[in-house]
């Protein structure tokens, strides 16, 4: 038995938002008689953190600390339109939202404050729940006094109504010409492997990837995007498939026993550096780092096999069956 | 429709409920007693979602008829500490980011007590190895492996 | 229409009443790791259902050469068993920790392979299994037990398997699609007996998923016998054991790599004894 | 960049408490009183005639509420993406003529528990006449004229302004061929995955005093779950309200509308709270998944490793169903020929169906699988024409300023800095032409 290694190396695009765009998100911010800012989305949560990035970015926007901001999503009743969680698109679409109506309701907020403070709406500033003027940090009321006397003695709102939306692009059906992407992301993955040449298994021993995301909203939930896709991909490359024997039919995987991914057993050494260079369109230059993390693992895998072993394994997922046909036909000098 | 009556000690309380024979520890924890931290991930004992301690072992609710725990002590995520008094794994696995959905967590720190409470000096393969049942699909794991190593290493320095 | 009774005998007497009382309609379950699941699944739809688990069938016991395990030991009790190494050393790498108090031997001995772990080192250790009815207690060979040809009668149960305190160096290997928890693509236990000269003197090779039950690959053991360890009878060995086993092909290995990994794995196994 | 406040912190997840307790609040933790249970009768067969369907064993069974057919639904043909102006319906909600897959909903089962909701389904299935007919499975086979047509409207493939496939034509590709000094050829092929969250699908509706209905679902997008469902209940979306927002991991797997029309018909049916839960088995099997996708790439490239023809097939297999794979495949179009600076393109990217589960939205779809083949085409390349990886990776990463296939300027492009930094991190020493790149060094014109 003899185990070879092998490095391979991966680069991509990722585009964000939907395909040719027509995919809004809207968002609704009202400031409560205390205070408080509540934030109505019908955006999902599924895990990749949307509730935490947003309530950074409605807090930066608005210049309160994170915890006057509350995020409600997922209520129709409560909350306007949004697209949906999907093509990497929350940050990017709902952030610029978010930023839109948070602009809006400081407006309003620093409008009041103008008149308690008896300076111009564009002298004021906003930071860390206090309004002030410009230069004069002691003329300053609390965004809790602004809001009480907005309420009580002013009678008026301090809300906002922000959607993000990239027009729909034509395509041309003769050439493909079109507008598909409102900004790319890129990253480039190496993967070290380890293969049997007597069972064909594959053993990845590390991933390390190069993102560039645009700017980051919280790094380590970058972190963790990086990793989880890290391994997502791991395991599309060399587990998954519910078609075993694709396009047959038989064997139709019903159960983690019969489709496998990987447990804590299975995982490899992970290291990972984040560039930012902020897109033009994105909130605060977000690019967004959703899906793209599950795909440079899977050609960089396939490229280290390559490396170690000599075989192209072009038919996912590679299974150790495949590496080890593909070496008996190489030595049958196929 | 049939029901038997079963007793046992739930997270410290004696606890008896009457339920249809054949019902899972699952189900009487989810549905009868709407302690909810315990989830239905797959039913067929692959993923660990459903994993509680019982007599201070992990098991899979989905797979255990109730009966069977009868005169024993079961120990779900809510038994171990809520919000304000996290324990020691809890307040980790929040520090680390190791719950991205939350769907798996559950089980995950019932999982990684059992262990401590056997090994409170566990190495990393034998984190890794106490959780292999259960899956988490968001987090690649490390972020979990790295709150339980903290977690172990906040425990020791208490004890 | 659901589980109108669910029993958990108290002994084997009264597992054993019950289950004359009632026949085949009651469903028998050790750990009820598989039989559950298939319940959750709708495959099975049982209206009475009883469990072993509290019918006083777990522990082992070593008495005269002999390790007696209960049917309903769990397989973290064997994985803890010092006396038997072979046995403990294939059930920690069975399932995942709580798989591992929940199934037990007995109950792993009707499962289809290639999750029916437990038989390899079994076989490999020359057991037998004793199954009881109210009628009579009887023992039977591992082997011919899982190959159908003395198989439990629908009024009896396994109440234990007996495993000789075996001579001779032993080695399990078991690969998956993964590291562990996962179904096997291929176990082997072996077990060896040299004389002094280093000559072989007894072999016993038990394959897993290498066929619908667990296997001994006689071929092999007779290719060792009266021979030294070396690469070549070794190599030998694993050439039988490809050729005598009859794998199955699912969704996570086709028969053709079954078989492949057969050779590979009885060679590893022997030659991880030799060494 | 400039430094910001709160953005760029790593502060702690809001829901983390929540997880870490076990309090967060999944679909699967809603309960109502008297609510009852949804199980669904699924096709045995991968094609076929509904010849019968008898459901009256299984509602004569103590503790079945309803069973739901066809004919319950108000608009019983949709297809989801008919909001953004994909056309024409093709799926029904529960089949009554024919079935298409495997697991494809005939009826479903409401009742007192999910355990006699289970069994009564198992009878209806034991009950129903099907005439099997051959499937058809293999996309190169879906697309011959022999191949019997599955479809409608004739054939096996979705219709793009009266083609059967996505095109892009950029440049003269044979041309480029003509000029190259290799010809570089791969095909490609990825196998149906599934998403495989920990939270399968669940849907509990409430009917309302009101007369609304409230619906409690793990979609990844509500409104657009609402609008549908309001469409195939032929409702106003008023009479709808949709909480949702928390899911346990969706992955593209939760945006099928496929849990909640039929769960919202059984409440409206019954006048009682329904749960409808997926099993793990119905998750795999019957569930949306990623698409197989067979890419076959021809590039010609220079000794000097510029790559400047490349010419792409992709065939795509949708399954039984649109679901969300014509979009897809107009994405995967315009990803077809990576983040490489290309003067001539040609893809030919076809949506194909088949008799097997509908593939759909998956984290990254319609990219994911043109990296792979990307990527594994570049090293191909690298070592047909004896470069390094990274090389023919850095000398072909587009830049900005440059045309894409798609006819967009490339502007926020950073290809050439991530491999630079992952050289960096592995350790692996560039030589300095190659770490003098910057995806800024193209200036209006091909120096090349």
């Amino acid at each position: 038995m003899t185990i070879h290694r092998g490095r391979g190396i991966a680069s991509v695009n990722y585009p964000t938002g939907m395909n040719l765009g027509g995919d809004p998100s809207q968002a609704l911010i009202f400031c409560q008689p205390t205070g408080g800012f509540s934030v109505k989305l019908a955006s999902t949560d599924l895990g990749q953190g949307l509730k935490t990035v947003i309530g950074q970015i409605a807090a930066e926007t608005l210049g309160v600390p994170l915890d006057m901001v509350v995020i409600d999503t997922g209520d129709t009743d409560s909350a306007p339109h949004c697209m949906g969680t999907f093509a990497s698109r929350g940050t990017h679409r709902i952030g610029n939202a978010v930023i839109m109506a948070a602009k809006e309701a400081k407006k309003a907020l620093l409008e009041v404050a103008a008149e308690e403070l008896e300076a111009a709406p564009e002298d004021l500033v906003v930071a860390d729940g206090e309004v002030y003027v410009k230069g004069m940090p002691s003329r300053k009321k609390s965004v809790f006094d602004v809001a009480l006397a907005a309420h009580f003695k002013h009678g008026k709102t301090i809300s906002g109504r922000g959607i993000f939306m990239k027009p729909k692009s034509p395509i041309d059906p003769e050439t493909g010409a079109c507008d598909p992407d409102s900004t790319e992301a890129h990253a480039t993955t190496v993967a070290d492997v380890e293969v049997d040449d007597e069972t064909g298994e594959v053993r990845v021993v590390r991933l390390s990837s190069a993102y560039e995301v645009g700017r980051q909203v919280n790094p380590e939930m970058v972190r963790g995007q990086i990793v989880g896709g890290s391994v997502m991909g791991m395991a599309h490359a060399l587990m998954e498939t519910v078609f075993p024997y694709y396009p047959s039919l038989e064997h139709h995987t019903g159960s983690f026993s019969e489709y496998i991914i990987p447990t804590a057993m299975d995982v490899p050494e992970i290291q990972s550096v984040v560039l930012e260079y902020p897109s033009s369109n994105g909130p605060y230059g977000v690019k967004g780092v959703g899906e793209m993390t599950a795909n440079s693992p899977i050609p960089a895998i396939v490229n280290a096999i390559y490396d170690a072993v000599g075989v192209w394994i072009t038919d996912l997922p590679v299974t150790p069956e495949k590496v080890l046909r593909a070496l008996e036909q190489k030595a049958a000098g196929n | 429709m049939a029901t038997i009556t079963v007793t046992f000690q739930l997270n410290g309380k004696t606890t008896a409920l009457a339920v249809e024979p054949l019902t899972t520890l699952r189900t009487a924890l989810r549905e009868h007693l709407h302690l909810h931290a315990t989830k239905a991930g797959c039913g067929q004992g692959g993923c660990g979602s459903c994993t509680v301690l019982v007599d201070g072992e992990p098991i899979l609710s989905c797979l255990l008829p109730v009966a069977l725990v009868e005169g024993q002590s079961v120990t779900t995520l809510e038994g171990i500490g809520g919000p304000g008094e996290l324990h020691p794994l809890q307040a980790a696995f929040y520090d680390h980011f190791a719950a991205q959905c939350g769907y798996c967590t559950s089980g995950m720190i019932l999982a990684a007590k059992a262990l401590l409470d056997r090994n409170p000096t566990p190495s990393r393969e034998e984190i890794m190895e106490a959780l292999s049942g259960n899956l988490c699909r968001c987090t690649g794991y490390l972020p979990i492996i790295e709150a339980i190593e903290d977690a172990a290493r906040q425990m020791e320095a208490v004890v | 229409m659901s589980v109108t009774d669910f029993f958990v005998p108290r002994s084997l007497d009264e597992a054993l009443s019950l289950l004359a009382e009632r026949g085949s309609d009651l469903l028998v379950m050790g750990g009820g790791t598989v039989m559950m699941r298939m319940v959750n699944d709708g495959l099975l739809f049982p209206r009475q259902a009883m469990s072993l688990r509290r019918a006083g069938l777990d522990g082992v016991r070593s008495a005269n050469n002999r390790v007696e395990i209960g049917a309903t030991t769990s397989i973290a009790r064997l994985s803890q068993l010092d006396a038997v190494p072979l046995l403990a050393q294939a059930a920690r790498l069975f399932g995942g920790p709580a798989i591992r108090h929940m199934a037990t031997v007995g109950g792993n001995l009707f499962v289809p392979q290639p999750a029916g772990d437990m038989a390899v080192p079994l076989l490999a250790l020359d057991a037998e299994v004793e199954l009881a009815s109210v009628k009579k207690r009887r023992r039977a060979r591992l082997d011919a037990f899982l190959a159908g040809q003395s198989a439990r009668a629908d009024d009896e149960l396994l109440t234990a398997i007996h495993v000789p305190v075996a001579a001779g160096r032993s080695a399990y290997l078991r690969m998956g699609r993964r590291e562990a928890n996962t179904p096997s693509i291929v176990a082997v236990a072996v077990r060896v007996l040299t004389a002094k000269d280093g000559t072989c003197t007894e072999a016993r090779i038990a394959l897993g998923a290498a066929r619908l039950y667990a296997m001994r690959a006689s071929q092999a053991e007779a290719a060792l016998v009266g021979r030294r360890l070396d690469a070549s009878s070794i190599d030998e060995a694993a050439q039988m054991a490809m050729g005598e086993c009859d794998p199955f092909t699912d969704a996570l290995a086709s028969a053709w790599y079954r078989r492949k990994m057969v050779g590979v794995h009885v060679r590893r196994a022997l030659e991880q004894v030799v060494n | 960049m400039k430094q910001l406040g709160i953005v760029g912190q790593s502060v702690k997840r809001r829901d983390g408490v929540g997880h870490v307790t076990g309090q967060t609040q999944y679909v699967d933790d809603v309960f109502y009183p008297n609510m009852l249970w949804l199980q669904m009768v699924r096709s045995p067969v991968a094609r076929g005639k509904i010849r019968r369907i008898d459901t009256s064993r299984a509602e004569a069974m103590p503790g079945v509420a309803a069973v739901i057919t066809a004919q319950d639904v108000p608009n019983n043909w949709y297809t989801i993406l008919c909001l953004i102006g994909i056309e024409p319906n093709d799926e029904p909600v529960l089949a009554h003529e024919e079935v298409m897959y495997e697991g494809e909903p005939i009826c479903a089962v409401v009742a007192e528990t999910e355990d006699i909701a289970r069994e009564a389904a198992a009878q209806i299935l034991l009950d129903l006449d099907i005439e099997e007919q051959p499937p058809v499975l293999d996309v190169e086979y879906a697309i011959r004229p022999e191949a019997p047509a599955i479809k409608k409207w004739g054939n096996n493939t979705f219709m793009y302004d009266g083609m059967n496939h996505r095109r892009l034509r950029f440049g003269d590709v044979e041309a480029g061929f003509a000029q190259a000094d290799y010809i570089v050829e791969g095909t490609y092929q990825l196998s149906p995955i599934e998403h495989a969250p920990i939270e399968t699908h669940v849907c509990v509706v409430k009917p309302e005093p009101d007369g609304r209905l409230t619906v409690h679902t793990n979609t990844q997008a509500l409104y657009f779950t609402m609008d549908n469902t309001a469409i195939i209940l032929k409702v106003p979306s008023n009479r709808l309200r949709m909480i949702g927002g928390t899911v346990g991991g969706g992955f593209g797997g939760k945006v099928d509308v496929i849990t909640e029309p039929i769960t919202c018909i059984a409440a409206m049916k019954t006048r009682r709270p329904v749960k409808w839960r997926w099993s793990r088995e119905e998750e795999f099997r019957y569930s949306s998944t990623r698409a197989a996708v067979k890419m076959e790439y021809k590039d010609g490239v220079m000794k000097d490793g510029r790559i400047v023809a490349r010419k792409v097939r992709s065939l795509q297999d949708a399954g039984a169903y649109h679901r969300h794979s014509p979009y897809g495949v107009q994405k995967h179009m315009a990803n077809l020929p990576g983040p490489y600076n290309i003067p001539n393109v040609w893809v030919d990217a076809y949506c194909v169906y088949t008799n097997r589960q509908p593939s759909s939205a998956m984290r990254g779809f319609g990219v994911t699988e043109a990296s792979f083949a990307i990527e594994v085409q570049m090293d191909r390349i690298a070592r047909t024409i004896g470069m390094d990886p990274w090389e023919i990776r850095l000398i072909n990463a587009y830049r900005n300023g440059q045309m894409r296939p798609v006819r967009k300027i490339v502007e926020d492009a950073t290809l050439v800095e991530t491999l630079q930094a992952a050289a960096q991190l592995v350790g692996h020493e560039l030589p300095e032409h190659l770490r003098a790149m910057s995806s800024d060094d193209y200036h209006g014109r091909d120096e090349r």
